[in-house]
């Protein structure tokens, strides 16, 4: 990591603007697929990346361990890696470790070593912490982000894995040999940041526990948002949308339980004047959210795919300035930057249409 | 008379709540129907003898001017019918006037003044000088004379 | 006036609802002639209008034929609207006549040269013509005028010389105003009149004696309680026994009402011909107004002849607006009088009675009448004479002068004497 | 008097050219100023009067007038200035305090002019205001941070109460008595049209102005002027006013001579005797005092009604700030120390306190770092003169902004600083009738409409510049900000990187 500094700022030391590209594969009836699609879809948009990052998430991947937290964690050095198992054993019972299987790719180089825990709270440090599992296991990952130089948590969900690296998204897949993973639900992510900093852990997709996010914008209210999550214990310490826009969602979902229509109508909220021709409940409701969690509406562009256990949600700004599609096709959905992205995995949808800002597509599997 | 059919055009009201007594309108008035270019030239050294007249008296003050009235009684008493109403407007053509001064008899206001001249002369709310705008009334600091329809 | 209201039951209700094709006859062709075709056309644009004049010229101001002379204004200034005013009030003219005679009948008149004219509604303005007392060989005097018309004027004026002797008979308004008006075109002026002062009819003896100074400053000659016995050749003799020689003589002791017309055909008369607020005859669809009517002063309550121009206007616009189908009042008649000479400026009005209320300036006075606790007239004369209408108004409204600063207004007529809210309703709502 | 220390500060400049002798200048100075000489027919001036309030210049039909700052000097000297000398000289003459008005004229540093805007290029849009909404509706009070669902889990809605704005910016205090009714009314006026709120002051509530309470902001001051139960209940919120920026820890005191019958009703004391607010609240002599008054205040309003502490930027501000935040209070107003008074010793007003910009950034980190940001607003004021200032403050943290001396520039003020005269030619800061009626509301409240709404056009151009549509995702946005010519500790308490970093 040292020798990065002799070049330029790494994520977290500065703020990177970003264009980028995504998309989402989603089975209702939660059917596994492998990692290909994802590949191939965003392979179409290789123009929308540059080759400095490129990600997948995966869910359902890990059955056989679905009830522990799988970690996937970036070490640069052995000194790291050390470090940061000495604190893994502190706090989990470390069900099972490995290296995360890759093959060599010419365009994928510098890679860190890269480790894969299969993790659950020990019970009594979980206890005495007074927090509930989710939370204990978030401090851990963001204490371990945060403070261990060289050690980088960039999976921590159950039955769920994110794979990603410097590098173009589909090289970045053949490189982690996502053929191998079975998933019902995979989102994948390709990055065109406006400088070179290609650390790994910048990628994306970002994730805590089981939410992912993949985002295409560059967001105007950024420090507005991080200046207030980071009141509740986050440690922004990417100074990306991504991860900011995950910790909110983090928030509001999992700590405040508010529902992701709730969550869209805080971080994309209607306009005041849309809000005004509403009925009075639902003006009382939107208000409140609005006015309750003001800190946390994100305004500038942004298209997001968030993914959690069962589901996924994409998510345009109010003014939708950045392109999102979305398709169907019997059980399946296909959400992308472009079209294309959707048509080469699936010619002829049921239906194709273009969400509008601020209105959020929620997919969940069938019960 | 009953005054029926008045005639709706915007007139000059004065408000003497916000009359500051500043005489302002007196001069705006006199320069705006001096038919010269600057205020200094029309005025400097010049006893003014502007159209509309500022009445003061222990702090209270207001100014005065033609009330442009429906059934003007001016025009009825001139012998000369050199006073006629236009549109409302009461209006006055002086090479017709000989100076009798019955106008001045009937004006309840009194809002009509010999110029120096001994000639009539009268508000015409600026239409008949280069101003167009009653001056009086874009010279007044504090909107206490207003150019309104009421 | 009870009687009269009784005797004018005729007024028929259909000469309320107007018909569009109604014929208005204007009997008259002076200010209130001009006031009733004004107000007719605010109401009525297709109604036929006839004025039937017997001077030859469109209306022109009488009292400007002194201003003429003295080369104040011109034959065409002196015209009282502008040329076009007939015919953009769609006027028929028919000057140069004279009507003969009413028949309320036939609704009728005959002209002198022997047509008829059918009438809706009449107005008889005919104004007055000069009294000419009887004076001992008057008739051989060969330069004999009046001065009333302007042919009058016209006619003095082409036998005044540089070397003119006038002699004025009487000094009242028509009588002074003619001698300020030819003063500098003659040699001497005098002016004789029977009464003690001049201006009798308008002025204090005050008043009187300001002007009589001023017209002797002028030059002219005044012979005061004095009258002509007798005219032999080129010289009056006066019943003092002064002897006055002259070349021009001007008559202007006073003058008579022409009320013939409307007593012919049975209308009411008594010094002038009789009318009632609306300006009606006692004759139904026959309206009077002017200098030959007797109306009513609304100060007294007293009939009597104002023959004053803004009564004459205000009462032809009222008989107007009645012939055409409103309901109009004119109840504020009261004498008035805004007059000068040779710079010296007099303003009166109302009547002088009751407590009287006196300021002298350097270049005049002010004398102000209060009864039953209203202004009731005044006198104002020289520098006084500025915003003269807000006494004026006073006496007209017959404000109650318990409800302003009096004493205030007596010093200056100002707007500030009058409480806020009236001073407000002036200023702002008031028309 | 014998030797007379002082010269005049200005000169009053007549272009003889210019000059009609309309003796307008002379019937509008109310420091007699300007007189009509009948003999030379030329109007003269009496410099030693002039208090370079302008009326006379703004009112002068032909522009004949100008004032001039004297060139008369004393022999240079940079630690010795002339008017340190002055103020000698007076103190040698008086042997009384000083006293000023408006905010320190002291060169100190402004730090709203050390800090750039940001705007977007390239990697995200700007939003033009004219073809997208731009919002700058803002709520003040207290957030809820835990939400609530009822047994059928839909959100209670319910919350603390709250003052809705449509523009971030409100009048900040001025006391009936301090400033003239027509000054008041205007105000009220314009708050009402703008949808915003103006503050009473101390000086309690005219009688007239019940009617504008949902705009309105009824103060509490240790003077108690005016306060009874009718009016806490008639405003829209109560401001506890601890401090002001102009003079921290000193009361505030108003000559009897401006007691007229209508402030002594509306103060509820006697006329004609000098209106004395303490230094302290002698009820208050600790936070946990402060927490019963706030508690108080919300009991006599039946807690429908915001409670805002209203505190001078002192030293530790940002300890006491949160102090505040933890006494119940939903809104805290910091005052810096370049803010205005009607009148305060010069030596405070120009040496106590600190820069609000400071107070500010502290105070807001220092909230973020407790996690109780969001349980209490920020609004601040102290010589906000400007929409780019707001734009500032709210990206440094503040929730709204507090104006007063740009709100008195906006009907007339000329910044003369002789407000303790008395004899406001502007009509604002006196209670002379001859002088107040120079002041129409009409006319007042259009400029101060003029005003705002032409700061909000601005607000938003600049907002959609850096593509952000909704004033809350400035609040806070320290990323918009750079310091240029600052510091590392300055740059370190704003929270803000330097220009080019």
């Amino acid at each position: 990591m040292e020798a990065y500094h002799q070049r330029l700022p790494l994520e977290g030391e500065e703020r990177f603007p970003s264009g980028c590209a995504i998309s989402g594969i989603f089975s209702r009836a939660g059917n596994r697929f492998s990692g290909r699609s994802a590949i191939t879809s965003i392979s179409v948009m290789h123009d929308r990346s540059n080759g400095l990052g490129g990600g997948f998430a995966g869910y359902g991947i890990y059955p056989e361990y679905k009830d522990f937290y799988a970690f996937h964690i970036f070490y640069y050095g052995n000194e790291a890696k050390r470090m940061c198992e000495e604190y893994l054993e502190e706090h989990f019972d470390l069900i099972n470790l490995s290296k995360i299987p890759t093959e060599k790719h010419h365009n994928i180089t510098d890679e860190p070593l890269i480790w894969r825990y299969f993790v659950t709270p020990l019970p009594t440090k979980l206890a005495n912490s007074q927090l509930d599992e989710k939370e204990y296991t978030a401090r851990c990952v963001i204490h371990i982000n945060s403070v261990i130089k060289g050690a980088y948590v960039f999976s921590s969900g159950k039955n769920m894995g994110v794979f990603k690296a410097v590098g173009f998204p589909e090289d970045v897949g053949e490189f982690y040999r996502l053929d191998d993973y079975k998933g019902y639900s995979w989102t994948v992510h390709g990055r065109y940041p406006t400088n070179t900093p290609g650390w790994w852990g910048g990628a994306h997709p970002f994730a805590l526990l089981d939410y992912s996010v993949v985002h295409n914008g560059e967001i105007s209210s950024y420090d507005a948002n991080r200046r207030f999550i980071e009141m509740y214990g986050y440690n922004c310490t990417l100074q990306t949308d991504t991860e900011v826009i995950t910790y909110m969602i983090d928030y509001l979902h999992r700590r405040q339980g508010l529902t992701l229509e709730e969550v869209s109508h805080v971080i994309a909220a209607p306009f005041w004047s849309t809000i005004g021709r509403k009925s009075e409940e639902e003006q009382a409701e939107y208000t409140y959210l609005r006015n309750t969690f003001a800190s946390m509406l994100i305004t500038g562009p942004f298209s997001i795919i968030l993914g959690f256990n069962g589901g996924l949600m994409a998510l345009n700004d109010r003014l939708k300035l950045r392109s999102l599609v979305a398709a169907e096709k019997d059980d399946m959905v296909y959400l992308a930057s472009e079209e294309s992205a959707i048509r080469i995995i699936e010619p002829n949808p049921d239906r194709v249409w273009h969400p509008s800002g601020g209105k959020p597509v929620i997919i969940t599997l069938n019960k | 008379m009953q005054g029926n059919r008045r005639e709706q055009m915007k007139r000059v009201y004065v408000n003497e709540q916000w009359c500051l007594g500043c005489h302002l309108c007196e001069y705006y008035c006199a320069y705006a129907n001096s038919g010269q270019e600057s205020m200094v030239k029309a005025l400097k050294d010049r006893t003014i003898n502007p159209r509309i007249k500022v009445e003061e008296k222990n702090g209270i003050s207001f100014a005065v001017n033609c009330r442009h009235c429906n059934e003007p009684l001016c025009v009825k008493s001139c012998i000369a019918g050199a006073l006629s109403q236009v549109d409302g407007l009461i209006v006055i053509d002086a090479s017709k006037c000989v100076g009798c001064y019955s106008c001045i008899m009937a004006c309840p206001y009194g809002a009509l003044m010999p110029n120096e001249e001994g000639v009539m002369q009268k508000c015409e709310l600026c239409t008949t000088n280069t101003h167009g705008k009653p001056a009086c009334v874009q010279g007044c600091p504090n909107k206490a004379i207003v150019f309104e329809e009421r | 006036m009870a009687n009269l209201l009784a005797s004018k039951g005729v007024r028929t209700k259909q000469s309320y609802s107007r018909r569009d094709d109604m014929h208005y006859v204007i009997v008259g062709n002076s200010i209130a002639s001009v006031g009733c075709i004004e107000s007719i056309r605010k109401i009525d644009q297709t109604g036929t209008i006839s004025v039937i004049g017997d001077e030859p010229h469109p209306c022109y101001s009488r009292p400007l034929i002194s201003y003429l002379l003295e080369n104040k204004t011109t034959e065409e200034k002196m015209t009282y609207r502008n040329d076009a005013f007939y015919e953009q009030n769609n006027v028929k003219l028919m000057l140069g006549k004279r009507v003969q005679a009413i028949n309320t009948e036939t609704k009728q008149l005959s002209i002198d040269d022997g047509s008829l004219v059918d009438y809706d509604k009449l107005l008889i303005a005919t104004g007055s013509c000069p009294f000419i007392p009887p004076m001992k060989n008057l008739e051989s005097v060969k330069n004999r005028f009046t001065f009333m018309t302007l042919d009058d004027a016209k006619n003095l004026e082409k036998v005044l010389t540089k070397e003119s002797r006038v002699l004025i008979i009487g000094a009242g308004l028509i009588g002074l105003k003619c001698a300020e008006g030819i003063r500098d075109r003659v040699k001497t002026i005098t002016v004789v009149d029977l009464a003690s002062r001049v201006l009798v009819s308008i002025l204090d003896e005050a008043g009187s004696s300001l002007v009589e100074k001023k017209l002797i400053s002028e030059g002219i000659t005044c012979i005061l309680g004095d009258s002509v016995k007798e005219f032999v050749n080129s010289d009056a003799l006066l019943t003092s026994g002064r002897v006055v020689g002259f070349d021009v003589l001007v008559l202007a002791v006073g003058v008579r009402p022409n009320v013939s017309l409307v007593k012919e055909a049975g209308g009411e008369v008594n010094r002038a011909i009789l009318i009632d607020e609306t300006c009606q005859t006692s004759l139904a669809d026959v309206y009077a107004a002017g200098d030959c009517c007797e109306s009513i002063d609304c100060i007294t309550n007293e009939r009597k002849v104002l023959a004053i121009l803004p009564n004459a206007y205000m009462q032809g616009e009222t008989a107007g607006r009645n012939m055409a189908g409103e309901d109009a009042f004119f109840d504020k008649a009261m004498a008035m009088n805004a007059i000068g000479f040779f710079g010296l400026h007099v303003i009166t009005a109302g009547i002088y009675q009751g407590s009287d209320k006196l300021f002298t300036t350097e270049s005049g006075y002010k004398r102000l009448f209060v009864q039953d606790g209203k202004l009731v007239g005044y006198i104002l004369i020289g520098d006084t004479i500025n915003r003269a209408g807000i006494y004026t108004s006073l006496v007209r409204n017959k404000t109650d002068l318990a409800t302003i600063d009096f004493d205030l207004i007596s010093e200056e007529p100002l707007l500030m004497a009058f409480a806020k809210k009236e001073r407000a309703h002036k200023l702002g709502d008031a028309q | 008097m014998g030797i007379n220390y002082l010269y005049p500060d200005f000169e009053v400049h007549r272009d003889r050219e210019k000059c009609i002798t309309c003796r307008v200048c002379e019937r509008q100075c109310a420091n007699e100023v300007h007189s009509y000489d009948a003999e030379s027919n030329r109007m003269v001036s009496d410099d030693t009067k002039c208090v370079n309030c302008h009326r006379c210049v703004s009112l002068c039909p032909t522009h004949a007038l100008k004032i001039v700052k004297t060139n008369h000097g004393f022999k240079d000297n940079a630690n010795w200035k002339g008017d340190v000398i002055q103020d000698i000289y007076r103190q040698a003459d008086s042997g009384g305090v000083l006293l000023a008005s408006m905010g320190t004229p002291k060169d100190y540093p402004v730090y709203w002019d050390k800090m750039l805007i940001n705007a977007s290029q390239v990697t995200n849009p700007s939003i033009d205001p004219l073809r997208e909404p731009m919002e700058t509706k803002t709520f003040l009070g207290q957030k809820s941070s835990k939400i609530r669902r009822d047994e059928n889990g839909k959100l209670i809605t319910k919350t603390d109460p709250q003052l809705a704005l449509n523009i971030p910016i409100m009048f900040s205090a001025m006391s009936y008595g301090s400033i003239s009714y027509n000054a008041h009314k205007s105000l009220a006026l314009a708050a009402q049209k703008l949808g915003i709120f103006y503050n009473t002051g101390e000086g309690g509530l005219h009688e007239d102005f019940y009617q504008y309470g949902k705009n309105t902001i009824v103060q509490v001051a240790s003077g108690r002027f005016g306060v009874h139960p009718e009016y806490l209940n008639a405003g829209a919120a109560i401001e506890i006013k601890m401090g002001q920026g102009a003079k921290p820890g000193i009361g505030g005191h108003l000559p009897g001579s401006k007691i007229g019958e209508d402030i002594s009703k509306t103060r509820m004391i006697p006329e004609h005797a000098d209106a004395i607010s303490p230094a302290p609240h002698h009820d208050i002599y600790s936070i946990e005092d402060l927490r019963q008054l706030v508690y108080t205040l919300k009991e006599a309003t039946a807690y429908t009604k915001p409670i805002i502490v209203k505190v001078a930027a002192v030293h530790n501000i940002s300890a006491i700030a949160s102090g505040i935040a933890r006494s119940g209070a939903d809104i805290i107003a910091i005052d810096g120390f370049r803010g205005g008074t009607g009148a305060a010793p010069a030596r405070t007003r120009d040496n106590v306190g600190i820069p609000i910009e400071l107070a500010l950034a502290s105070v807001d980190t220092r909230l973020r770092q407790e996690g109780i940001r969001n349980n209490v607003s920020l609004v601040v004021g102290g010589s906000i003169r400007s929409s780019a200032d707001v734009i500032k403050a709210i990206a440094l943290g503040a929730d709204a902004i507090y104006i007063a001396t740009s709100a008195l520039l906006a009907l007339g003020c000329h910044l003369c600083r002789t407000c303790q005269s008395g004899k406001c030619n502007w009509g604002i800061a006196t209670q002379r009738p001859e002088l107040v009626k120079r002041l129409n509301p009409e006319v007042g409240s259009e400029r101060l409409v003029n005003l705002i709404t032409a700061w909000n056009h601005e607000i938003k151009e600049m907002m959609g510049g850096m593509g952000i549509n909704s004033i809350e995702a400035l609040r806070g946005n320290r990323l918009m900000l750079r310091g240029i010519g600052l510091n590392e500790t300055e740059l370190q308490i704003l929270g803000i990187a330097h220009a080019g970093q």
